[in-house]
């Protein structure tokens, strides 16, 4: 019985750590959607007005305008169509992401115009829970980042190799014109922690014109954590 | 004497939009711009403008801080604050900070010229698009 | 013991029943969020493209794309800082808003731009749980229609009166030219429901290019439902 019980606190645990988990990923993709949208709209109306009121004294500056709102409107369209589909993807039944949930990902990076080129090498292996969410979740930023850096309308390489003993995961796309600074951001901070809290490494870096992030996620073993 | 204007923010597209606006006025000129806080209070030195427009996020010293700083210093220009969301909490620490006003980033053109010739002459304009067309 | 029983089940019903509601508001929010920034965005491409393809031939066609570029970006921004005000409000704690809500939706509303007048008349009552959810909701449907549909920069009327037993939430905008159709959307049938499943009345017009919203939600009676 104190058997049952225990198993029954364990349970509501684990489903209240699931409910912070969701919340705290709803509320970054609010941020996300935030930041996403209002500077590009900001960007937007700091162009359409700035060249009206330079007006038809300088039609060059307004024909500039117009191709620098274009480009940031459906570089804002992209992301914000990945953000919506991940509101929707929290919404659902599934807890935590998986590698199953690639297929959709890869999918909605697809939709939004990405070419996306997937290679998958190996014999898939049984990776544990967390170690599936950290390959997602790395994959899913990298392929974010390759969307918002990389050089639009240039394929985009993921690549799956299995090792006997580890998943190897390659984004890899063309960098943008004046991109390939690797300063600044959350993401290759958070892909980084969230491959050595697995166990595994991360690589990431700019070379002749290509991004490339290498993680290395090693499956769970015996004696490890889950 | 026309007023000089510098700009700060992050986004090199939204600063070029506003450096169109601001050079389109016959009693604005612009003097030049920055986009980060440490640059800015560089820029309050060297260029010397009379008003100075500055956004609150930015990568490394953020634009709070900066107007802190620039207002620790002797003949600082007057600070407006550019905000696109949370309006009430930035605001408050921007006219804590010494700023003069806050616009919102999606303000009216006009507002925005308005709002600089106003804390040129001396008016505090603590008010966004949105509370001043009320 | 048997009623300890049905107790529980209860409220695991209710909860269930909670959980559903949030997760459909959650859902609602991220399809207006596409709509607003989708169609948005596709409006500013299209007249960037546009007018950038006529050239500068014809200077006067860049100024009007360029001017209704920067209308478009600018409601859509406002109508994406409600939206997301109502995200990190489902992500918060409270269930379920009720009347005491109005005031923040209100702030919302004004910080988006809209010029919005607030009037109270009469003693408030208590209304019941679920009627000042109905209240709410019609509200806030009523709000975003004068946002959307209304003439921009117009001030909006938001009336409370509160009857002995019933209030009485009138909204009232000016419509935007061409506007005041009453047919197509989900957002007048909806409010209609909500109204009639407290036993209350909605009524919705143009007239005399205004726009206006009556709803009365009575309070709820010895012998109603909640
Ligand atoms: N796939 C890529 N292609 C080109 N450049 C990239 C790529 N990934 C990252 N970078 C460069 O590295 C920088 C840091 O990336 P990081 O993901 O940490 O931050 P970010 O994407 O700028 O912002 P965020 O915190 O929202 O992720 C980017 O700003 C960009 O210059
Ligand atoms: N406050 C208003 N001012 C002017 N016209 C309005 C107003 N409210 C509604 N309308 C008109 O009535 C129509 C139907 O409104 P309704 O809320 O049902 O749909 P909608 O707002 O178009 O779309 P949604 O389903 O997203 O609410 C609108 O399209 C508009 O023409
Ligand atoms: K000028
Ligand atoms: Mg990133
Ligand atoms: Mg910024
Ligand atoms: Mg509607």
């Amino acid at each position: 019985l104190a058997r049952a019980g225990r198993l029954e606190s364990r349970i509501s645990q684990e489903r209240a750590r699931y409910e912070v988990a969701v919340e705290q990923e709803r509320t970054r993709i609010a941020r996300d959607m935030h930041d996403v949208v209002a500077h590009s709209l900001a960007v937007v109306i700091a162009q359409a007005d700035g060249a009206r009121y330079v007006g038809a004294s300088e039609p060059e500056a307004q024909g500039k305008a117009l191709a620098t709102i274009a480009t940031t409107a459906r570089t804002a369209l992209s992301e914000v169509r990945v953000l919506l589909g991940e509101l929707r993807h929290t919404a659902g039944e599934s807890p935590q992401p998986d590698l199953s949930d690639l297929t959709p990902l890869v999918e909605q990076f697809r939709a939004s115009g990405m070419p996306l080129l997937v290679a998958v090498h190996g014999d898939p292996i049984p990776l544990g829970a967390g170690h599936e969410i950290a390959a997602y979740r790395i994959a899913q930023e990298a392929l974010t980042n390759a969307l918002r850096h990389g050089a639009p309308g240039a394929p985009v390489d993921l690549t799956l190799t299995w090792e006997t003993d580890a998943l190897h995961l390659r984004v890899a796309n063309a960098v943008a014109d004046g991109g390939g600074g690797v300063g600044g951001g959350h993401g290759l901070p958070g892909m980084h922690e969230r491959a050595s809290l697995v166990g595994g490494t991360l690589d990431a870096r700019a070379a002749e014109g290509r991004f490339m992030v290498d993680a290395l996620i090693p499956a769970v073993t015996r004696d490890g954590a889950s | 004497m026309r007023i000089r204007v510098a700009l700060v923010d992050d986004q090199a597209l939204f600063r070029a939009g506003i450096r169109m606006l601001v050079s389109s006025q016959p009693d604005l000129e612009f003097v030049g711009e920055a986009a980060d806080g440490e640059a800015a209070i560089a820029l309050a030195a060297d260029a010397r403008p009379d008003v100075m427009l500055m956004d609150i996020r930015m990568p490394g010293k953020d634009g709070i801080t900066a107007t802190a700083e620039i207002n620790a210093r002797s003949n600082p220009p007057r600070i407006l604050v550019l905000t696109t969301f949370d309006l009430d909490e930035s605001a408050a620490r921007a006219i804590r900070a010494g700023a003069s006003g806050f616009v919102l980033k999606d303000a009216e053109p006009e507002f925005l010229l308005a709002a600089i010739r106003t804390v040129h002459a001396g008016n505090a304009v603590i008010a966004a698009s949105a509370t001043l067309r009320l």
